[in-house]
């Protein structure tokens, strides 16, 4: 097996444990990856406490862009919003457990990107939440 | 095939380079950018060993030497796509910025609210947003000449629209995607016809196909050095001299001008009106070495050479369960084969690809409304070009059944 | 000097070659455009030969490197300028560009009818004329700040022209004639308390002077590779990003976009949303390259020798019966001496020191509105770089008695 | 003596025999080298068979573009606009008897192009007039 394609990540690709909707949801936020047009969306729980009680993710994408968001909502259920603001790319890559070029990191990078322009509430995602 | 392919594959120092895995390098993005041949590389070498100096503006023996080169592979380009005169050369960075001169310059001088552009569906995002902006800067209209199923240009719709007299009518005349040769000159005749002036995406047809600017009869030409042996930094655009003359200037500076006071300006004469600033030196003098090495060539053999890969591989390809290819038949086509493997996304394609040293580019190819057109978000695409081999196309497929194999 | 000028002007090839009559270059034109070190002409050599790809959009090997060396060189470049980020070094062809950039997105979003900009008397055609254009399409305003007889500006005239509030003021850092070094940190700070952006023409200080855009608080800064031992088609502008957020997109196409629609697009993030279509790759690491070049020696050390060059060039100029000088005094400026000989047109004299072997600019050097001040059409030039020597001044002084005597 | 200073460029630089403005005139145009900001003023007296009379030249630039203007006045007088409109870049470079590079050439030119764009009576003096 090719380290870039480690089973854990087609594991989570073809059998993701957090994809759907939620709907009520407290924070939901989509963009793109402008480079393949990958698409995510992320719908979140958060209660009183600031803390994630639920979270799914939709869309379609790449292996790497789908796994790492599947990934993520396991990583960020029962985090408060205050340590997901704190999520960089790094984290990414250690729930990956590899190494990935500048372009694939896009798409490594896209479901945080989405996830943390949710929760800032802000319009677009951009590099920089990643960085 | 009657081109000398071993020879050929010597010019380019890259295809006998290694990927990190130790494979040698299976070069199928050329549609992306081309390889460059030593003897580009050479000259733009030399001219920053040897003869480095700004240009027009100075008389000492290295700025005559730089203005004399720079002005010669004007000549040359000029010759290559058989322009009247260099004068209607003008260099840009790249063809995006080619059709971006025609929409701020020519478009916004001539265009008014509810004038209609025709565009195709098929345009690469260089051909569409310059068009969004003037749209909703202008409130121009757009309408777009649809694409078939198998990938062509519906040429009856066109007619119907040219009723509605459009002023311009702006398209590719080979698809990124697609690899569809479109009926430049039919579609400039009828466009003429009914009073609309062409602009001509030319990015995929300059490296591919002998280009006769004067034959098609196309009022503005694009392209890119990059994609036809060239360096990165420089393109044209071509316009007729009448056009090019009437036009305002574009961006404002040095060389553009013929005289400057304090508060107005005069602006310089053709081709010089257009270009402001130290331009790309020497990178036009890499695009003229690169015209040159292709004419050395010659334009109708490699065309040939690139039907004979072309045809073989989309042979090959459609052998593979669950490949879905896009756009005609090789006959209707240029070296260009876009498809999707069933159930498996294009990076992830391209990715495991790379793994075996095959370089293929996957996504949208900036053309996402094609891509949305045919429902889906991306596509591999392998590009072939002069240098581009049968065993690299099986190279290929040979990577495509390993990753079904992975994904399987 | 602190240079070791024998190990630099290896590092320069050209220095090394022999004009038509068999002299050895004496290469006073570095303002126009520097000459480049190997180490920049190997960079791009490299790329080429190894690395080649367009960029962004690949994800294989070559279009991965050719990324991360594309996007590295950024880093670098904008770390040389103290950039808070990378994000706000915008890749153009050249200084004009930048400024154009400037012209066309933010001042076109910005400025309405009436509106001040402020330039000054000493600007380059390329800090002119996109004004003009703006003010024949849009009606704003534009004033001057006043250049004395010696080539300093006139910082009391400025006050009273920032009491009328305007909305920009586009300055140069450094006169590529007169060579006066402006006090671009005060002139920033009082536009400021005014209210005013700032924009600094840089292409004279970048590559001569050590610059902090966020010590100099200025808005937009634009500078050109070709001029600071870097490729020709690349330059930077720099912008604070709130600025470069708020602007709306320049040039439309591929690579500047998030995603395209037939009839819409959203432009992309940082620093893609300017950077349209396949940008400059081999340049843009080539400036990486040059940046890391000037880096090693040292910008302190580089103005410091430029310094006493000029020092000596003007002292020796000036003995020459019949020479006129412009510009400030050697502690006020940087290195270029702009001169004419009593009776004897600028041409004739970069022509005869040309078959000296001296390599020099007769002209108006793209100012022409100062050169209307001084009352002269043209000037010849001499100007210095970090491989210009003792010697060099030397025979251009030579060169000027013998220009004196055939036309004596 | 450089090949490029023939001594008859210097001189007709130095001493030039058709400097000076014809009032009236027939036909007056002028313009300038944009690389150099070099000014060539031509005014002719023609006859009533299209002859040109009369021919001066003002302005100021290199000894080039002086002594080329004083060389080209001397040649036309006498000579039909016609034959003027024939005129091209090799007339110049024989009437000074050297070669040129690009940029020099374009001195050389300045004053066949502004004489040409007042014979066609154009609004501008382009290269193409000349080549
Ligand atoms: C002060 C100044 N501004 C602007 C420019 C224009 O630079 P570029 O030709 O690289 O656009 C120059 C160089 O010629 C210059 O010296
Ligand atoms: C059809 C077509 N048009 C335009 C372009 C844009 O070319 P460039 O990126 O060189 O501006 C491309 C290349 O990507 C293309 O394939």
């Amino acid at each position: 097996m090719d380290d870039l394609y480690r089973e854990v990540i087609i594991e989570h690709y073809k059998n993701p444990s957090y994809r759907g909707k939620l709907d009520p949801h407290d924070i939901s936020f989509a963009d793109n990856n402008p480079l393949c047009g990958d698409h995510i969306q992320i719908d979140l729980r958060v209660n009183a406490e600031g803390i994630v009680t639920e979270a799914m993710f939709d869309g379609h994408g790449c292996a790497i862009s789908q796994a790492s968001a599947d990934l993520l909502m396991e990583e960020i259920i029962g985090k408060s919003l205050d340590s997901v603001k704190k999520m960089n790319k790094q984290d990414i890559l250690d729930l990956l457990g590899i190494d990935l070029g500048p372009v694939r990191l896009k798409c490594a990078l896209l479901s945080l990107k989405v996830l943390k322009a949710g929760v800032y509430g802000l319009g677009e995602a951009g590099d920089d939440l990643v960085e | 095939m009657t081109l000398n392919l071993n020879e050929i594959r010597k010019d380019f120092p890259i295809l006998d380079r290694e990927t990190a895995n130790g494979r040698r390098v299976i070069y199928l993005d050329s549609t992306a950018t081309s390889q460059k041949p030593v003897q580009v590389i050479e000259a733009m070498n030399d001219y920053y060993r040897r003869s480095n100096a700004n240009i027009h503006r100075g008389v000492h023996t290295l700025a005559e030497e730089a203005t004399a080169l720079y002005e010669g592979a004007r000549e040359r380009i000029g010759a290559f796509i058989n322009a009247a005169s260099s004068r209607e050369i003008i260099y840009t960075r790249n063809t995006t910025e080619s059709i971006n001169l025609v929409a701020y310059s020519w478009a916004r001088a001539n265009l008014k609210a509810g004038d209609l552009v025709v565009l195709t569906e098929m345009e690469h995002h260089s051909n569409l947003v310059p068009w969004h902006m003037l749209q909703a800067e202008r409130g121009i209209e757009l309408e777009f000449i649809p694409v078939s199923e198998d990938g062509l240009l519906d040429l009856d719709a066109y007619k119907l629209l040219l009723e509605r007299n459009p002023k311009l009518v702006s398209f590719t005349h080979m698809s990124n995607v697609l690899g569809t040769i479109n009926p430049a000159g039919e579609i400039i005749k009828l466009a003429h016809a009914a009073g609309a002036v062409t602009l001509v995406d030319g990015a995929q047809s300059a490296p591919h196909l002998a280009i006769d600017v004067r034959a098609l009869d196309a009022d503005f030409y694009a392209f890119s050095a990059h994609k036809m042996c060239g360096p990165t930094g420089i393109g044209v655009l071509y316009g007729k001299s009448a056009l090019l003359e009437a036009m305002p200037p574009f961006l404002g500076g040095g060389d553009m001008i013929k005289e400057v006071k304090l508060r107005s300006f005069r602006a310089n004469t053709l081709p010089h009106k257009f270009e402001a600033g130290t331009p790309a030196i020497a990178e036009a003098i890499g695009f003229g070495a690169a015209v040159d090495y292709l004419n050395k060539i010659g334009m109708q053999k490699i065309a040939e050479h690139e039907h004979v890969i072309t045809e073989y591989a989309l042979e090959r390809l459609e052998e593979i369960p669950g490949v879905r290819l896009f756009g005609p038949s090789a006959d209707k086509k240029g070296g260009v084969a876009a498809f999707v493997l069933d159930g498996i996304h294009p990076h992830d394609v391209a990715q495991i690809l790379d793994q075996e040293g095959v370089a293929v580019r996957a996504g949208h190819h900036c053309a996402q409304p094609l891509h949305e057109k045919f429902g889906i978000p991306a596509t591999s695409r392998a590009s072939f070009y002069l240098y581009s081999t049968k065993d690299e196309v099986d190279q290929l497929v040979n990577g495509l059944y390993k990753v079904k194999e992975m994904f399987g």
